[in-house]
């Protein structure tokens, strides 16, 4: 083993978690920038996953995944983002039109799909049945673009873990920030999560344009799941560990802006794995004396994420009128 | 619509479904090859959470249902059927892996509609260590679930197995294991990253010992190019990377005491009824799947030749728990 | 004056009842898709299954308890403008507290619940010491610290042999041990509860809660305390303006959240049914605070009951084995909750055919009546961005 | 062809429980300025909102050029060249002043923002009409006068015919008020029609040349302006005679009850002191105006010297007692009253009762406790006893959510709970802001009563009349200083401008005032 294999590895690992991070809380920006909190990501990325993943086994059945597997892996992502969309609908439909308490109709999700889930897979799979499994020719790997295996730096970067995901992770990312940034829509979106008024009065359709936020979260949040589970790589069990909130956090820490939420989702990914290669990089403290010390390392991120939050919470900004349901009489 | 439909065989789960590759799925596969064939109603039930009291409250509600025969798989069992053996006489219990006692195991007792399975099932993993070493293997990991019993003993037995076969051919100095629980029976992403990182470092195989996870250690392994061995049945099929498997024959041990339950009358027989039975090498329940066998260097005829030696006791594999065992090769206990 | 709050409470209970009857027909429409041949017997379980006999009412006690606990930690926070999404973490530590002065320190069982109060205390100060201090949103402090409180009591457990059940003659030490064989001491009493019940889930926890729970209603209606607690909640700058320390109670608040939490992770393992196990996922029953708050409108009161339901329900559902998926009545409880989002609409509803008496004082105009406003206002998710707090 | 651009006829709009317009007319004809006046809550910003199809109208129909036109959606409006400046300014505030101009009518090719056309124009059109703005400036660093402008620009930016000004000059400084009847002009005289929403009668006076009269939602009618008077135009708004002038006895100042030495006060904004070096003193039965134009420190004083912010250095004494550390709480309890200049930041918890508002400074008082529980009959009690005595009006009397009480009466809940304190020192910022003139009157009353009891008032304005009319003494702020003292019946309105804009200073007044 070496030391460039170890780093590439970790790099390589480091984008593979961040991957999901990154597209669920660019999805959980869409929503918030557009004034409507989204806590229902976690249950977004099951129902994505669920969907997906069920796409991927029946596509493996039809035998069209072992011979077009990255059109397959293809659909999939397409539908854990319209799943995704779909049943973000619920939560648009409760905190747009109703308008109700955001943070219920999004625990209600979060309650709400991973029982869905559960008891889709059995009625799919068969009693009991809890894990869908993951075709292996999902994986990107070096025969797909008929490369010699080699244990070379960038091929151990790229090949280990390389989804399609990842490809349109970055796609979607660079997408997500022109949307923003760049068109009307976002110049719109955004003033909805300011000042839905000041929208409303220069005719914008505030209603509309939550809408649209709430979607993009469900369609990003939907192929977050799918990402995760691709990432964690041992099937979809009803869940995704949690990843949703996390990445709520990583939206706040990254501050509803694109580039700090890519920035803060490498951030956690790195620190996420980097205890599992604690004992192969020699500088890393290995904490031999005391038992079960992964956790030791599986409690860094979050440490150094207070720290940093406190030390730059002073900047920190939330779209102004997140939360708060919009009513054209209120003043 | 029908409201009360009863089963007659029925099983409990621990924690866990059973589709869990463990305990619970094998067991469950027992069940339903003895009930199918043989026509019996049976269904599964799942506790509430994980203590003794919601087991036996699912107990209860299994009977309630209508069961006979109760199975219970694993050791968490052992408060729960205590507490119901003497409540429910008519009923007929198989407990595997466990033996009945009270919560603070001041007592132990099996009734005699209780008849009670262990496993050997640091043979099976003495079986799986020496192979692997023997197979050419000099960086060896086991990756366990949680740190019960049944999940020890084929650890130690594996790192035994690793041992010996070292010793043999004087490789002692050259063989080393990584040696984990990764603290649960379900795959996460954790677990496959931490994989990664040993086989990164080197790592060629791992035996992974426990339910569900063999899936994150397979996901490693695939995008390493390395090598997996599967634990309790067969698990060949399941990926290309998994080179054997230290197989207990759960199921069948399941058929076979339900078969001579029902050849009883639907009870346990006096040579099971408040017994204990221990399978292992001598019962043919424990073992290397032969005919899916993948192993180069070593061959189907050495292992028959170290299963007879196991077999007939010439070989002792130690089942202790409790301390770690002495052994020449390089052992790191990661915890 | 009265009949107006009287009618008003009416309403939103009817309110409630509606998103309740309604979600139980949309499980029955599940039931019906699952497995038609039989749905109306599980429907029945569902409703009846908690009262029909004394063990099974015991069970929807046991689990009501830590429930009461977890949503009065949610319910508490929202009321002064917090939301805790951390009842988890603050469960997970009160739990280790009771267990560590439970097992390691062989203390009887009311020390360990002052202990398990302690530690969900203190789980909860550094999110509200964060807040208060460095305006660090309490939702993604309190996130991080369910992470950081289940990995630090893992790897404590982990470094303590003695917590563990293999100290004790188990062969396992992938929980703590049963307090049964460790310290029957530090058991919640039964007081004899469980022979009437004919159940050993029972035991005086339930009292507990709700005592607890009454505690907390007078404080917060009744007292002073609650009053600038609550005032903190709607308008930080005027309780500063009313020379309230918000800062101070914005501390208390997230304290007093984490103590309630924590003791409801201690009263759910001090009952010495369960015992802790150590896996890597967060513990659900604190999560499942968060909707009993909503359910119940965040009021103690309404709590004990939204904890109730959900447990008889939870019970109803786990009869509906072997023939459905016991996560079924989860789907149901998801679906009363979001229903309970509508509440707002189905308020507005009723009021329409329910005349409320607004019978004015002096009325301006007859001015029109405030909007109800929504069962939890204030609950800011992630406005970092504070005015004109002094430094 | 009609006479009029636009005819508002026979509106009704209808909320829960209110009828907000009733059969309400308006006529405006091309090129005027036409005001409308009403009391708080009349329904004037709903007769405005209505025209720009922010509200449906129950009944009644909107005429352009004579013809009948449907206004659904604020787009509607724009279409017909209708634009509105909102009396609470509907800006995105971490938007740039030029995305706030573009939005709703972003230029853009296939979606993409071509930001380059937007800012030429805007910039053009902040040449052509003297509207100095920075399109990059974000709107939350800008001055509420500059705020006004890109408002302004966003109705000039859609080319807007008909331009709607609801309540304009509430928050504009007295020189901003005078560029703003300028900028008026100048639309007139480009035939633009305004329509204008103000409380303030000197202005209609001014600008205006026909007023309509709104009063609980009803039509009074529509005036010359050439033809009418102040007071008249104040008969039909309110009913009643309406005294401009606040009747009040000479001042007999006694003991010294409030000194400020040296405060100072830094900015949040920027890094200079927002207040430099402030010494005066306030004694009792007398009424000190601190006058200013907005932003010359007159609010990070109060808050410094009410504890709401920190001073940085200087010392404060009430009746000889140094407070400089006091806690606010302590400062209440000694005798301070502080009517808050934003109401709803820090005056009322809007989602508290009535009643739970008005003793939020003594809720802790054993008067309304006991142990630590609230004698809620007590607090019952007093605050029916209040809101008889200063007629705060409400749904439901004490229970009524602070909400949906009214702004003025909203006011008057302050007001009643401050002055009830009984204090040594009334503090009051702007308490007339954006009140009607009945309303107006009534408070003016109040501070002069607190007055002639004998307490000290330290009244902060902006408003000159109030300043004239109200003080017994005027300090002039600029700056973050006091650059001038004056006696309101010695003194010009003329010259104190000169001072308030920082062209005079007197001596002594150097920052460096004497102690004595
Ligand atoms: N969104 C609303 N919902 C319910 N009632 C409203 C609403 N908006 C206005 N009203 C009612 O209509 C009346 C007229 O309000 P409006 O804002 O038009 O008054 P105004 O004349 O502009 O008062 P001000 O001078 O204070 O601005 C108010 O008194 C209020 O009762
Ligand atoms: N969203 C609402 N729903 C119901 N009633 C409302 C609402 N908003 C305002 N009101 C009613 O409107 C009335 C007046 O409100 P409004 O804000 O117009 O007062 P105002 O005098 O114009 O205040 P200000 O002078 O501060 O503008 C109140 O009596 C209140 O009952
Ligand atoms: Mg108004
Ligand atoms: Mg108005």
């Amino acid at each position: 083993m070496s030391f460039s294999s170890i780093l590439a590895d970790i790099i390589g690992a480091t984008i593979l978690f961040a991957v999901p991070l990154l597209l669920v809380a660019l999805g959980g920006m869409f929503s918030e920038r557009s004034g409507v909190i989204n806590i229902a990501l976690e249950g977004i990325m099951i129902v994505g996953a669920l969907c997906s993943c069920l796409t991927l086994v029946g596509l493996d059945k039809a035998g069209f995944g072992a011979t077009h597997p990255q059109l397959g892996m293809f659909i999939a992502i397409l539908v854990a983002a319209a799943s995704g969309a779909v049943f973000s609908l619920l939560l648009a439909f409760a905190s747009i039109n109703l308008r109700a308490d955001q943070t219920i109709g999004g625990t209600a999700l979060n309650m709400l799909a991973p029982a869905f889930a559960i008891v889709l897979t059995w009625a799919v799979q068969g009693q009991g049945q809890t894990t869908i499994l993951i075709p292996t020719w999902t994986r990107i790997t070096q025969e797909n673009f008929g490369i010699e295996k080699a244990d070379t730096f960038f091929q151990n970067l790229i090949f280990k873990s390389f989804y399609l995901t990842t490809i349109v992770a970055v796609i979607l990312f660079i997408c997500a920030y022109v949307l923003m940034y760049k068109t009307r829509f976002g110049l719109r979106l955004r003033s909805c999560g300011e000042h839905p008024q000041a929208a409303d009065s220069v005719g914008i359709n505030v209603f509309k344009m939550r809408y649209a936020g709430v979607i993009i979260s469900g369609c990003l949040g939907g192929i977050g799941g799918l990402a995760f589970t691709v990432a964690a790589g041992s099937g979809f069990q009803s869940s995704v560990a949690g990843y949703g909130f996390l990445a709520l956090a990583v939206m706040i820490f990254g501050n509803w802006k694109p580039f700090t939420i890519l920035g803060a989702s490498l951030f956690f990914a790195l620190f996420k794995i980097i205890g599992s290669y604690s004992d192969s990089i020699p500088f890393l403290p290995s904490f031999k004396n005391v038992n079960s010390s992964e956790y030791i390392y599986l409690m860094l991120p979050y440490v150094v994420t207070m720290i940093v939050l406190i030390l730059t919470s002073k900047h920190s900004r939330a779209p102004k009128a997140e939360g708060i349901p919009y009513d054209k009489g209120t003043r | 619509a029908k409201k009360a439909d009863t089963y007659e065989i029925a099983l409990v789960t621990d924690v866990g479904n059973i589709d869990d590759k463990s305990f619970n799925q094998g067991a469950w596969e027992g069940v339903k090859e003895y009930a199918e064939k043989n026509k019996k109603t049976y269904n599964y039930y799942r506790p509430s959470e994980d203590s003794t009291e919601a087991r036996v409250e699912t107990i209860k509600q299994a009977i309630d249902k209508g069961a006979k025969v109760v199975v219970c798989p694993g050791y968490l069992f052992e408060d729960a059927i205590y507490e119901v053996q003497d409540q429910y006489a008519d009923v007929q219990f198989l407990l595997l892996d466990g033996e009945p006692h009270t919560a603070d195991y001041s007592v132990y007792k099996t009734a005699d509609n209780t008849h009670n399975i262990l496993y050997k099932e640091e043979q099976a993993g003495y079986l799986a260590g020496y192979a692997a070493v023997k197979e050419g293997y000099r960086s060896l990991g086991f990756l366990g679930g949680m740190a019960v019993p049944a999940v020890i003993r084929y650890g130690y037995g594996f790192v035994q197995g690793a041992n010996d076969a070292a010793k043999e051919l004087g490789v002692e100095g050259d063989v080393s294991i990584k040696y984990w629980y990764c603290g649960g029976f379900a795959p996460s992403d954790d677990i496959k990253t931490k994989m990664s990182g040993w086989y990164t470092a080197g790592t060629e195989v791992v035996f992974s010992c426990g339910g569900g996870i063999y899936l994150s250690c397979t996901a490693a392994a695939e995008a390493a190019g390395a090598k997996v061995i599967g634990v309790d049945v067969d698990q060949s099929a399941e990926s290309a990377t998994i080179i054997t498997s230290a197989m207990k024959e759960l199921a069948n041990s399941v058929v076979l005491a339900l078969t001579d339950l029902y050849a009883n009358g639907g009870k346990w027989p006096a040579d099971l009824g408040g017994k204990t039975s221990v399978l292992g090498a001598v019962e043919g329940c424990v073992g290397l799947p032969t005919a899916t066998w993948s192993m180069k260097n070593f061959t189907v005829d050495e292992y028959k030749t170290l299963f007879e030696k196991v077999k007939n006791g010439e070989i002792s594999i130690s089942n202790s728990t409790d301390a770690a065992p002495a052994v020449a090769i390089t052992v790191d206990y990661q915890e | 004056m009265k009949n107006y709050f009287k009618s008003k409470g009416f309403i939103t209970v009817l309110a409630s009842v509606i998103s309740i009857v309604v979600g139980l027909l949309i499980g029955f429409i599940l039931l019906i898709v699952f497995n038609p041949a039989y749905a109306v017997g599980g429907l029945g379980s569902i409703v009846s299954k908690g009262f029909s006999s004394s063990d099974k009412f015991a069970k929807v006690l046991y689990q009501a308890a830590p429930l009461i606990m977890t949503g009065l930690s949610v319910g508490f926070a929202f009321k002064t403008g917090l939301f805790n999404i951390g009842a988890t973490g603050q469960y997970t530590v009160g739990a280790f507290m009771a267990l560590v002065f439970g097992i390691q320190f062989q203390l009887p069982w009311w020390v360990c619940l002052l202990a398990a109060m302690l530690g969900g205390a203190i789980w909860g100060f550094i999110p509200g010491i964060c807040k208060a201090l460095f305006n660090v949103n309490e939702v993604i402090t309190s996130i991080m610290f369910n992470w950081l409180g289940l990995f630090m009591v893992n790897l404590l457990l982990n470094n303590m042999p003695v917590m563990l059940a293999d100290h004790w003659g188990a062969s396992n030490k992938d929980r703590t041990a049963a307090l049964a064989s460790a310290n029957p001491s530090a058991i919640i009493p039964k007081l004899g509860l469980n022979e009437l019940f004919h159940s050993n889930y029972m035991n005086i926890s339930i009292f507990i809660a709700i005592i607890i729970a009454v505690v907390i209603y007078i404080i917060l209606e009744k007292r002073t305390f609650g009053y600038e607690l609550k005032a903190c909640g709607f308008n930080k700058d005027a309780s500063i303006y009313a020379g309230i320390n918000a800062k101070r109670n914005i501390v208390l608040s997230m304290v007093i959240s984490g103590a309630l939490a924590g003791i409801g992770g201690g009263i759910y393992y001090l009952s010495g049914t369960a015992q802790y196990t150590i896996v890597k996922s967060l513990l659900a029953m604190g999560f499942n605070g968060i909707p009993v708050a909503l359910l119940g409108a965040s009021s103690p009161i309404g709590i004990i009951f939204a904890a109730l339901f959900i447990s008889y329900i939870q019970v109803g559902g786990e009869a509906l084995q072997p023939e459905y998926a016991k996560e079924i009545i989860d789907i149901i409880i998801a679906v009363i909750i979001y229903l309970s989002a509508f509440s707002l609409l189905v308020k507005n509803i009723l009021g329409k055919f329910i005349k409320t008496d607004t019978s004015n004082v002096n009325a301006e105009d007859k001015a029109p009546a405030p909007p109800e406003p929504a069962p939890v206002k204030a609950t800011e998710v992630g406005s970092t961005e504070e005015k004109g707090g002094n430094e | 062809m009609s006479d009029y651009v636009i005819e508002m006829l026979n509106i009704t709009k209808r909320f829960p429980g209110i009828v907000a317009n009733d059969n309400i007319t308006l006529q405006l004809k091309k090129g005027e300025v036409h005001a409308l006046l009403g009391e708080n809550g009349a329904g004037k910003s709903t007769l405005m909102s209505v025209l720009f199809g922010l509200y449906q109208p129950e009944e009644g129909c909107i005429k352009k050029n004579g013809e009948v036109v449907k206004i659904n959606d604020p787009n509607d409006a724009n279409a017909l060249h209708i634009g509105m400046v909102h009396q609470h300014f509907k800006l995105v505030e971490c938007f740039s002043v030029l995305d706030n101009i573009i939005l709703g009518v972003e230029p853009n090719k296939m979606g993409f923002l071509q930001k380059k056309e937007a800012r030429a124009k805007v910039l053009e059109l902040s040449e052509k009409y003297g509207l100095k703005v920075d399109p990059d400036a974000l709107i939350e660093d800008i001055s509420v006068g500059m705020q006004q402008r890109v408002e302004i620009l966003k109705m000039l930016y859609r080319e807007n015919e008909i331009l709607i000004f609801d309540e304009p000059t509430a928050v504009l400084t007295p020189q901003e008020i005078d560029e703003l009847m300028e900028i008026m002009r100048g639309f007139k005289a480009e035939g633009k029609s305004i329509l204008f929403i103000t409380h303030k009668l000197n202005e209609i006076m001014a600008v205006a040349d026909r007023c309509t009269v709104l009063r609980k939602g009803k039509y009074m009618g529509t005036v010359n302006v050439a033809d009418t008077t102040k007071e008249e135009l104040s008969k039909m708004m309110v009913g009643r005679n309406v005294n401009f002038k606040v009747d009040k006895c000479d001042c007999k100042p006694g003991e010294t009850v409030f000194k400020a030495e040296h405060v100072t006060v830094p900015s949040k904004l920027h890094k200079k002191n927002a207040v430099n070096d402030v010494s005066f003193e306030v004694r009792a039965g007398e009424i000190v105006c601190l006058a200013g134009i907005e932003g010359n420190g007159q609010t990070e004083f109060v808050q410094g010297i009410t504890g709401l912010t920190k001073m940085s250095s200087g010392r404060i004494e009430l009746l000889g007692k140094d407070i400089t550390n006091a806690t606010i709480r302590e400062k209440s309890i000694m005798g301070i009253s502080h009517i808050p200049e934003d109401r709803h930041k820090h005056g009322l918890v809007l989602d508290y009762s009535l009643e739970q508002n008005l003793v939020l400074q003594q809720y802790w008082e054993p008067q309304f406790q006991h142990n630590g529980f609230i004698k809620q009959q007590a607090v019952r009690e007093y605050a029916e006893k209040l809101i008889d005595q200063f007629d705060v009006r409400s749904g439901q009397g004490p229970i009524t959510i602070a909400r949906s009480m009214s702004g003025g009466n909203q006011q008057k809940a302050i007001i009643a709970r401050e002055i009830s304190k009984d204090p040594k020192l009334l503090i009051a910022v702007q308490p007339t802001r954006g009140l009607d003139v009945g309303a107006i009157e009534y408070i003016h009353k109040q501070l002069v009563k607190e007055r002639d009891e004998g307490k000290a008032v330290l009244l902060v304005s902006l408003e000159l009349d109030e300043v004239m009319n109200v003080s017994d003494r005027i300090l002039v702020m600029y700056e973050g200083e006091i650059v001038g003292e004056f006696d309101p019946k010695t003194v010009t309105v003329q010259e104190l401008g000169l001072y308030m804009a920082g062209a005079k200073r007197q001596d002594g007044h150097d920052g460096k005032k004497e102690e004595a």
